[in-house]
């Protein structure tokens, strides 16, 4: 009772909760299942943009691309890092990825079909992360909070990368511009849904949101994204795929049009274009460096013996 | 001049094959931190081959990209080891012993060039190789060591690429004509195998008595995997001649 | 016509890429009556590509290379399930077994077709897939009640492949504004079901519980592999514009 | 000694000897290795041109293609069955390949390069190869006799087709012109040492011929391959890169350069440019097939049990 009482006092004075502190078991669930989900969006996530690493089409952009899809690994380690200190494993953590068990962000079940979508993904996909991410860093939880500080400065750098890429392509040829536009196409609406289902059907958010681990709903987010990139888009000199996205002056707030949520629910339930592909290209690697992983703890058990010796 | 340019060129060819060839591993290595580290080491050489396209390409007022792109299978000059597939782990590990280990040699004599830009680009490069090199022989000693089938893997790797290893020193035209500027591969030759000798010898692994490739890459006479290499690597840059990215 | 061109390119395609992927195999069969056997089927699909994309082409005044080498990969039309890569011998196996008796259906349907060129071209081709078809079947039950190992690389091969069978079986407006001439996918899938359970259940196998992918080939909406097999396939040709070979 | 007589005699009326007739230990060895080495070739020659299947540039030449490769593994199957009528397995054989211990034709250490290279392989190569076959098809040896016959058969049709690769693009482009030329230049030299060293130098072939397994000597069969090639390629409207070839009236013989026959001996010994991917990728399919091997065993056996109850 003390210390629920002492946890809630941390919650309520916005100060950290740290991994040696009491937490509700929900509390620690609910973060364990989020911090992972996110390690395991940031490995997944780097599988469309890898497609294009040996077919970036300057030197430039492909030293650019490299460093990127490499950080996300390094964000990878550092949230499986936070995870841990949640007292699961990232062993464990990486079963549940493995088994199919665990979720992590349904867009990268997307392929990235063309280089423009370097462009999109940094722009719309990155874009969106940030808006859902930059709240995080003040997480009631202390490690997560503090990964997230990390993670969002990278993830700036990102988006802007992106979508640079997507104004040297608006500004290049006819062929370039169409490539960007279709690029916008398909990842406008998947970006919007990154956020969550609307307020209405989102009964988890609440509790998040009390345990200050989400700071604003999932329509508050999308309208402050929304809204962001509508501007930016006009920089591009091209459209975002919605005629019906204006500034409803009345009720303060974007209107778009209305997502595909059957599609959002299909693709997180496995259906997506490339949910198969990501799934066994994890697991591959996994099978594939078995024998290394093994050598490596044999090698450090025969050294940590030598030492004993 | 054309000779140092054309000098300058082997040394890009060779960073850009070894990255691309690199780069493949990332997402794909066998834990998460070797995604880190083969895309750090991948990144280096990337930024080697810029340089050194880059320098190569003034003298005839090329971009790096000119020359990565848009030049054929024959006018590129390098080496067979950097071009053979990544296989396992375990070979990318024995490639990355071969050549760095080389590279490291090879830089660090750089450094005394009487070409200052070639001096320049190596002194930089060399600290990262030397790096690459310690990942390399770090992995060689623990998969050598660690279990039978790891051992085994790697004596494999090696009968695979140790055909590779007398094009490295082999001296060309290209480096005899450029007295002070250019290193003589032959030269590093001694050095090289006393050091791989002796990482061997840690992993429990030996120099395999396999032949050697009449190799000749520096004259554009590659391995039939380069053209599988290039197809790839070049595709989307030719589709759109003249674009910005 | 134009949607007759439409619909023989459809299945040209579906030919084209797998007889890409299946030519991979010549000279790296597990075994050397495996090289005859599926270097003979890729011939033979490739065959079929060759006649449906020549009787494509007539309609835009295009040839069957025009179509295989200078089409982008938006432009092409294929299945993803043939775009999927060889990976090991079983899952080329059960990738065969998933398309060799949908097309095995889809010929023999075809020859009723009221397009003579279609009808001929299907009654060649129905011979040959019946072949493909006993070959993947009976491989599949030898690897399916082989070994453990065997046994565990097929139910492997059915996981990753499935995801791609809805697809097959999804009646674009290309089939349905061509009443009579094209046959409708979805028509065969009960007996295609019907046909390869009992397959698997020879083999010792059960379809898996995957999900389906959101797969528009027909749309030119491609997996990721496809790119990949294009730049090899049409390296070449494109590097000589307008040339006879 | 009646056994040896009568082997003689079926040597000498130019009879065949057959798998059940008594032959001398060293001319079943004989033939056991030239067999099996004719067998390997064709198996490792399929590499060069497999190489380009997949980027062959035009759907006509690839078919054309595909169909030529997977006759040679048909050649090597009826050839390893012809070589096992002397006693050894095709596996024993396969072993005999896969450790390095038996030979096979060095021109397949020589990588191919370009396109053009399925032109000269065809013509200069399998020209040459036929050359040497079309008199093995009366080897007294029967079995081997006959699987010469449907091979010459088949290799006559592939030269054919390496020619007219080669002419379309002597016809062709520029490009063309210059790859098809540098094709031949690579290939002329290798080609005319395929009939191997000098008859003054090759010591085996002497006992071969008494014992009709050879007909005619290195030198005979490089005379008529050399005179027939400086004819065609005058056709091809291309060049043979030897300034020193022609036709001596008075020796009746074509006089051609100096071979590199210290380069011959080297790539036998291991090495060509491309002696370890050829045995590497044989070693690599072999490797990979074993399951599938092991399984259709084991499958084989189960049936066969279940035959018997």
């Amino acid at each position: 009772e003390q210390s629920l009482a002492r946890f809630d006092a941390l919650i309520d004075q916005d100060s950290r909760v740290e991994p040696r502190d009491w937490m509700p078991e929900k509390y620690r669930k609910t973060l364990s299942r989020q911090i992972s989900q996110h390690a395991h969006s940031e490995i997944i996530g780097m599988q469309p943009e890898a497609n294009w690493i040996t077919r970036a089409p300057s030197l430039k952009r492909k030293s650019i691309l490299m460093a990127k899809v490499q950080d996300e690994a390094g964000h990878g380690l550092y949230l499986y890092s936070a995870a841990e200190t949640l007292g699961t494993t990232r062993d464990e953590y990486n079963e549940q990825l493995l088994s199919g068990k665990a979720k992590y962000s349904s867009i990268f079940n997307y392929p990235a079909r063309t280089w423009a979508d370097m462009g999109a993904i940094g722009w719309l996909v990155d874009g969106a992360a940030i808006a859902n991410q930059v709240p995080l860093c003040r997480a009631s939880y202390g490690p997560y909070g503090r990964a997230m500080v990390r993670v969002c400065k990278e993830e700036s750098f990102h988006q802007r990368q992106g979508f640079e890429i997507l104004l040297s392509l608006s500004r290049g040829t006819d062929a370039q511009k169409k490539m960007a536009q279709d690029a916008i196409n398909r990842f406008y609406e998947p970006s919007l849904m990154m956020f969550g289902p609307p307020d209405d059907q989102s009964p988890n958010s609440q509790q998040s949101m009390a345990w200050k681990i989400k700071r604003f709903s999932n329509d508050e987010l999308r309208q402050r994204f929304v809204g962001m990139i509508a501007e930016q888009v006009k920089v591009l000199g091209l459209t975002l795929p919605d005629p019906e996205l204006h500034f409803d002056e009345e009720k303060k707030q974007w209107i778009h049009k209305d997502l595909n949520w059957d599609e959002f629910m299909a693709v997180i339930k496995g259906n997506g274009p490339a949910n198969a592909q990501r799934l066994e290209r994890r697991r591959e690697a996994h099978r594939e460096g078995a024998w290394v992983r093994e050598a490596a703890a044999a090698y450090a058990a025969k050294q940590a013996q030598s030492e004993v010796a | 001049s054309d000779e140092v340019a054309q000098y300058a060129l082997t040394l890009g060819d060779d960073a850009l094959i070894l990255a691309q060839r690199m780069s493949h591993w990332i997402s794909r290595a066998p834990e998460l931190e070797e995604d880190v580290a083969l895309g750090n080491i991948a990144l280096d050489v990337l930024g080697h081959a810029r340089s050194f396209l880059t320098y190569a390409g003034l003298a005839w007022d090329k971009t790096e990209d000119d020359l990565a792109y848009w030049r054929e299978e024959e006018e590129f000059t390098s080496l067979w080891i950097v071009e053979q597939p990544n296989g396992h782990f375990g070979v990318t590990i024995i490639r990355q012993l071969i050549v760095s280990i080389f590279q490291n040699l090879l830089y660090k004599q750089l450094t005394q060039s009487k070409d200052e830009t070639l001096a320049a680009i190596s002194a930089k490069a060399v600290k990262e190789v030397d790096y690459h090199r310690d990942h390399a022989i770090q992995w060689t000693i623990r998969l050598g060591q660690g279990t039978e089938e790891s051992a085994a893997k790697m004596r494999h790797a090696l009968e695979i690429l140790w055909p590779y290893v007398d094009e490295m020193f082999r001296d060309e035209a290209v480096h005899q004509n450029l007295q002070d500027i250019a290193v003589l591969p032959s030269a590093l030759r001694a050095a090289w195998e006393e050091e791989i000798t002796a990482v061997l010898a840690d992993a429990g692994l030996e120099i395999p008595a396999t032949g050697q490739a009449m190799a000749y890459g520096r004259r554009g006479e590659h391995s039939e995997h380069l053209g599988y290499l290039l197809a790839e690597m070049q595709v989307l840059a030719r589709k759109h001649p003249g674009a910005s990215w």
